[in-house]
């Protein structure tokens, strides 16, 4: 069984209309998923499904050969929305889920400047978020979804609000660190060549189904350049394709 | 309280005694207040506590709870209680005068009970001895509730009649008084002794205590006859402490004409022929056929059953 | 939730044991049994005794809730808004609230006079805090980001205030009328405590002075249930008002 | 805000004046003048004779709000998070409220004795209610986005309550502890209305009993002294707990 | 002088530390222009203060040659935050701006809905805001901020978090409608190909300046063939280039 498997999950805020319909989808350990589609489809319910904060109405989540009931504590969330507390400061809002359970210590206090560094906001650590750009927000919340060395990942658009550079060093930052910790990231984005530059595998969402499965086979370590190379840009043009419903 | 369990600790050998008031301490009750200064308790090995209450009825509560041994209490109370069954001794009697009366100003021409009909009376409040007095008063010259228009007016009573909000107001001797220095003109009094002379104020005791008690009852009265003999002899040492231990005693004329209020309805012919304290048999059991027959009490009561002289010490 | 009625029901049968086993070991005049309280409330409900009783205290608790409340509202929202007035204003609402009503009681007949008035006066002025103090704070924590959209909107003061800030304080408001529904009826029996001859609070000071014990249990036990009807009410149209702000509760 | 208190000043000064002048054309035991409430406030602190009454009515006040607001937050909390306990309690909070205590004195002194213990009772039972309801209320309603981070970070239910729902629902919080301690002043007093012999309370009923009424207008005015100073007391400790909380308020 | 005009703009949120200096900038009657920058530099505080929600500290905002102090109801603003009132329905969300002076009339429930069919939202018109998608929610601001035939638009990354695919449409949606009721727009974004296809001027911020301003001389009317001709995505790499601060 995979890392993380969904099994013919189907659900509906209310009964009567199903959202996500008969979904199933496998994660492996250390790998990369992005899932794309239009607005409104699905991905961020999907989501929630994944990590438990929703249950399904029909199938279930596996999560380490373990029924998914509600989130376990070793999985990272950035939501769509940056989320975060206001009356905390921003190094305290990075350090939350570990104050959540006990004092943190030194070393948690270093990788939470280590992280607030890496989104470059080092500089802002007293800050409370409403002095924030939303942008700075949330880098804010990727940092407080990274600080506990999570083992899977669950990503909603994180990076929606940045501007291409910052972006482009915060996917390299991500990817690394992903390898190094061999974590399963599922990512939710709208941006395909941020999807395909990512991910090991794609999977493109309409109206509650997954529609389309692309594995990527670009070389395990991503370099800038590969963003410019004929594969690449082939890749995009087929989800792209597949997104707006032409047949390639 | 904790606080009364320190202070007998102190006293060591004394034995306690609560007494349940219906009052606050007040500066008219100065002999019961100050045994630190003149021991007439002390002197009979007894540390006398006296609880506040809120109204004759309290009092009876209290020591129906088991909060305090005594009560210090108006008859009215006492025939409701005994109307609910419950059994009770009447031991000693503190004030024999009735000291209601009925308070109109000069120009309203009220000078006896029967100018009340269709009249506003204001009383103290409608659970207060105001209000049944008046009724006694009414009763005597054959009204009833529904010839005057009875309001409540708090304790400041005499303010709404000098601002012709009531024509007339029930009240004591001891208001009256006040009222007067805070600038109550002239105003005729009916006085409710002079239709029904029943007692202001008993000491009443449960059954239970009265049987078990006899000899510490015994020592409480005849510390309190002896405290009372003080006061009618000395009224103006009394006067005095009141300043320290009455909690409206700030004003020193005022408590000794209070005082000498009290001490004059402290005595009665009876207190006279038998000393103070003598419970009068006769002037209670018609007290309690009026408040039967004006409807405040069901049963008709007997008051040879409830009263006890005994325990009042010998001169 | 029907679990909670039966236990609710139990717990309920459960206490008036008690109540009933502790009250055989005490006078009647101290504390009467549940058994003798219920009967003389019935007895009063049937003979029509306790009617008129209840009638007033119920119409001098609806008038004062509602000048009160209104009142309480409406200065709350002005001292919300302007904070000189605020500042202004401040120590007479703390001295109208912190000064005994009963102690005033005498001044109150003088000035209202011995009917209704005084008693819908002191009501009023009971319920007048929970609400003000509730308003005043709901209406000035709203979100930032819709107080900006309401400014780029052009929204007038009135408009922000109508359009925003009330519906976003709503919740917090009705949790201040929940307190000044329940003073409220404390605030007209203890109105009736002086002068008054009708009403349940001077039922109360009937039935101490007559030394009615399970008289005075029985009006306790009406008022209790009215003041529970009324928070039942407040909590019913605060749910109908409320539908939208579910958002933010607890599922 | 310097304009504040130049005209809050002036305020009081004109109502000083026009109560001077109305008192001037009534009898002093209707309503005393300013000027003789002041004089006699002044006398009884300068001779002593208010101190003991002060110092037993405040520690009243303080043990009873600390035990009442401690209390309501708490079972707030408790029928906040708990639905079940919410619906089998609240007929007697209600309960406890709607009756008014001081009807319920033989009880109270059965039950506390007639020291402190009894008003302090009475005084937090006072204090309870708003602080509860407003606790219930504000922790409620919370945002689910958040709540929905605390669930994705494991937190336990008494994690998401101590650094969530009740920051969050600080605001409403202090509002009604806002209320509570200027009840509490209330309630301490009233306390002392059932036989007390100490105590600001005692010595309103024992000035009435006087006719003493400067005496009683001038402990009304140290009431609101006292009830002004515990509620700028809360004001501040809000101003500073809540520093973090500034973003939704007018600035 | 120019329809909107930016003069000498300073502003800081404290005292000490200027977020914005000196900026100047115009934007003529019918014109588009975008505002390019890396998070945190500043946009979202110039669109503030361009609006008159902000004030600035030195310089001043001139709109129609009147010196700007608070925002003008002639004015459409798309938050960076969808801020939508959770207590009213999508159609009453939309409606919002009208229902503050009065009772929307036949005529304005109809744009309402026209605009709600614009932005895909038809059959969401009696949801409540928390029933919606992130995208959905971004995409009833964009309508609610065009309900009044705003003059001047200023929005702020109205599109992140929409897919590749709403996001043209609504991109030809936008132009066409700011065309056709000669709507000057003042748009932050941070996807560069966007900001060319939109505008006739494109502004680059850094640290609170403009540090770049480049005039998009394409054919006005814009359409989709035009993203893969040379010449834009010669602009967009010029824009590229200058923000990763490589000289060209
Ligand atoms: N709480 C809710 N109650 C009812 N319906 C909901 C709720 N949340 C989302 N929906 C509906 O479910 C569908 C999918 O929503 P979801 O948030 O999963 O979309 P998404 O793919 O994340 O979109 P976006 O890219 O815009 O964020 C939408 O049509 C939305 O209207
Ligand atoms: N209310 C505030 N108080 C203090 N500082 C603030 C405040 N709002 C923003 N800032 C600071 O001002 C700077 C610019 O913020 P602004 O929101 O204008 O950035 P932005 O360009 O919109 O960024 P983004 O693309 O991330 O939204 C940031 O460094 C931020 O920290
Ligand atoms: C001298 C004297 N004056 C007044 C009262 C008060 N009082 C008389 S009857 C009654 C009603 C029962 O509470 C009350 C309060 C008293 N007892 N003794
Ligand atoms: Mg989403
Ligand atoms: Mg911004």
């Amino acid at each position: 069984m995979a890392f993380l498997e969904i099994d013919q999950v189907t659900f509906g805020y209310k009964r009567e209309t199903p959202i996500i319909t008969d979904v199933s989808w496998k994660i492996n350990k250390g790998e990369f998923h992005s899932l794309l589609g239009r607005s409104g489809c699905g991905k961020t319910t999907l989501l929630k499904l994944a990590s438990g904060l929703l249950n399904p109405v029909e199938g279930a989540v596996y999560l380490q050969k373990k029924k998914v009931v509600k989130p376990s504590t070793a999985v990272g969330f950035v939501f769509q929305s940056p989320t975060l507390l206001e009356w905390k400061n921003v190094i305290d809002n990075v350090l939350l889920p570990i104050t959540l359970q006990k004092k943190p210590n030194k070393e948690e206090i270093n990788r939470a400047e280590y992280l607030l560094d890496l989104v470059g906001l080092s500089s802002y650590r007293s800050c409370y978020p409403e002095e924030l750009s939303g942008g700075q927000q949330s880098r804010v919340a990727i940092a407080r979804a990274l600080i506990k060395y999570p083992t899977l990942l669950f990503m909603d658009e994180p990076f929606a609000a940045l501007d291409a550079i910052t972006r482009e060093e915060l996917q390299d930052d991500l990817l690394r660190l992903c390898q190094m910790e061999k974590t399963s990231v599922l990512f939710v984005t709208h941006d395909i060549s941020e999807a395909i530059y990512l991910s090991d595998q794609v999977a493109l969402m309409e109206a509650g189904k997954i529609i389309y499965n692309l594995p990527v086979d670009l070389p395990k370590h991503r370099t800038a350049e590969m963003r410019y190379q004929h594969s690449f840009n082939e890749l995009c043009l087929n989800v792209r394709q597949k997104m707006s419903g032409q047949e390639i | 309280g904790d606080e009364s369990d320190q202070a007998s600790e102190e006293k060591g050998e004394l034995e306690r005694v609560r007494v349940a008031n219906w009052s606050q301490l007040i500066s008219e009750q100065t002999n019961l207040l100050v045994d630190e200064e003149k021991g007439f308790f002390q002197e009979h090995g007894l540390d006398v506590e006296v609880i506040p209450g809120v109204g004759g009825g309290d009092a009876i509560k209290n020591v129906l709870t088991g909060k305090a041994d005594i009560a210090f209490t108006d008859p009215g109370s006492l025939f409701f209680s005994l109307d609910q069954g419950e059994k009770l001794k009447v031991i000693y009697n503190i004030y024999p005068q009735n000291v209601f009366n009925v308070v109109s100003l000069k120009e309203s021409n009220i000078t006896t009970p029967k100018d009340l009909k269709g009249k506003t009376v204001g009383v103290y409040s409608l659970s207060s001895g105001t209000r049944q007095n008046l009724l006694v008063l009414l009763h005597q010259a054959g009204l009833t509730e529904e010839d005057v228009e009875i309001v409540e007016t708090g304790l400041l009573n005499f303010a709404p009649l000098m601002q012709g909000q009531v024509d007339a107001t029930a009240a004591t001797d001891t208001g009256l008084y006040t009222g007067k220095q805070k600038g109550l003109g002239e105003v005729n009094v009916m006085e409710v002794k002079d239709y029904l002379n029943f007692p202001s104020d008993v000491f009443v005791v449960t059954e239970e205590t009265y049987e078990t008690k006899k000899e510490l009852l015994t020592k409480f009265l005849a510390g309190y006859r002896a405290s009372a003999a003080w006061m009618i002899q000395s009224p103006e040492e009394a006067a005095e402490l009141a300043v320290e231990y009455a909690i409206d005693g700030k004003n020193e004329e005022d408590n000794l004409e209070i005082i000498k209020l009290r001490n004059a309805s402290s005595i009665s012919e009876s207190t006279e022929k038998s000393g103070l304290g003598t419970i009068d048999e006769e002037v209670l059991q018609e007290a309690a056929d009026t408040y039967k027959q004006l409807g405040l009490i069901e049963n008709a009561l007997d008051m040879s059953e409830v009263i006890s002289n005994e325990l009042i010490p010998k001169e | 939730m029907r679990n909670v009625r039966v236990y609710g029901i139990l717990l309920f049968i459960v206490l008036l044991i008690v109540w009933e086993l502790v009250s055989g070991a005490m006078s009647e005049l101290v504390l009467p049994a549940p058994s003798v309280v219920v009967m003389t409330l019935w007895e009063g409900l049937t003979t029509g005794y306790l009617l008129p009783h209840i009638l007033r205290t119920l119409s001098e608790i609806l008038m004062g809730l509602m000048i009160g409340s209104f009142l309480g509202f409406l200065v709350g929202i002005l001292m919300g808004e302007i904070p000189f007035l605020r500042r202004l204003l401040f120590p007479y609402v703390i001295a109208s609230q912190a000064v005994p009503k009963l102690a005033l009681a005498p001044m109150f007949i003088l000035w209202f006079g011995f009917g209704m008035t005084s008693k819908v006066v002191i009501t009023a002025l009971i319920c007048f805090f929970p609400l003000l103090e509730n308003t005043v704070t709901s209406i000035q924590y709203t979100d930032s980001n819709k107080r900006e959209l309401f400014r780029v909107l052009g929204a007038t003061r009135w408009q922000t205030l109508l359009q925003l800030k009330i519906p976003a304080g709503l919740p917090g408001i009705m949790a201040g009328l929940r307190v000044a529904v329940v003073l409220a009826v404390v605030g007209a029996v203890v109105g009736e405590f002086i002068g008054g001859s009708v009403g349940l609070g001077a039922l109360i000071i009937a039935s101490q002075g007559m030394m009615d014990t399970p008289l005075m249990f029985a009006v306790l036990f009406l008022l209790t249930g009215i003041g529970m009807l009324l928070y039942q009410f407040v909590n019913l149209s605060e749910k109908y008002l409320l539908k939208r702000y579910t958002k933010g509760k607890n599922q």
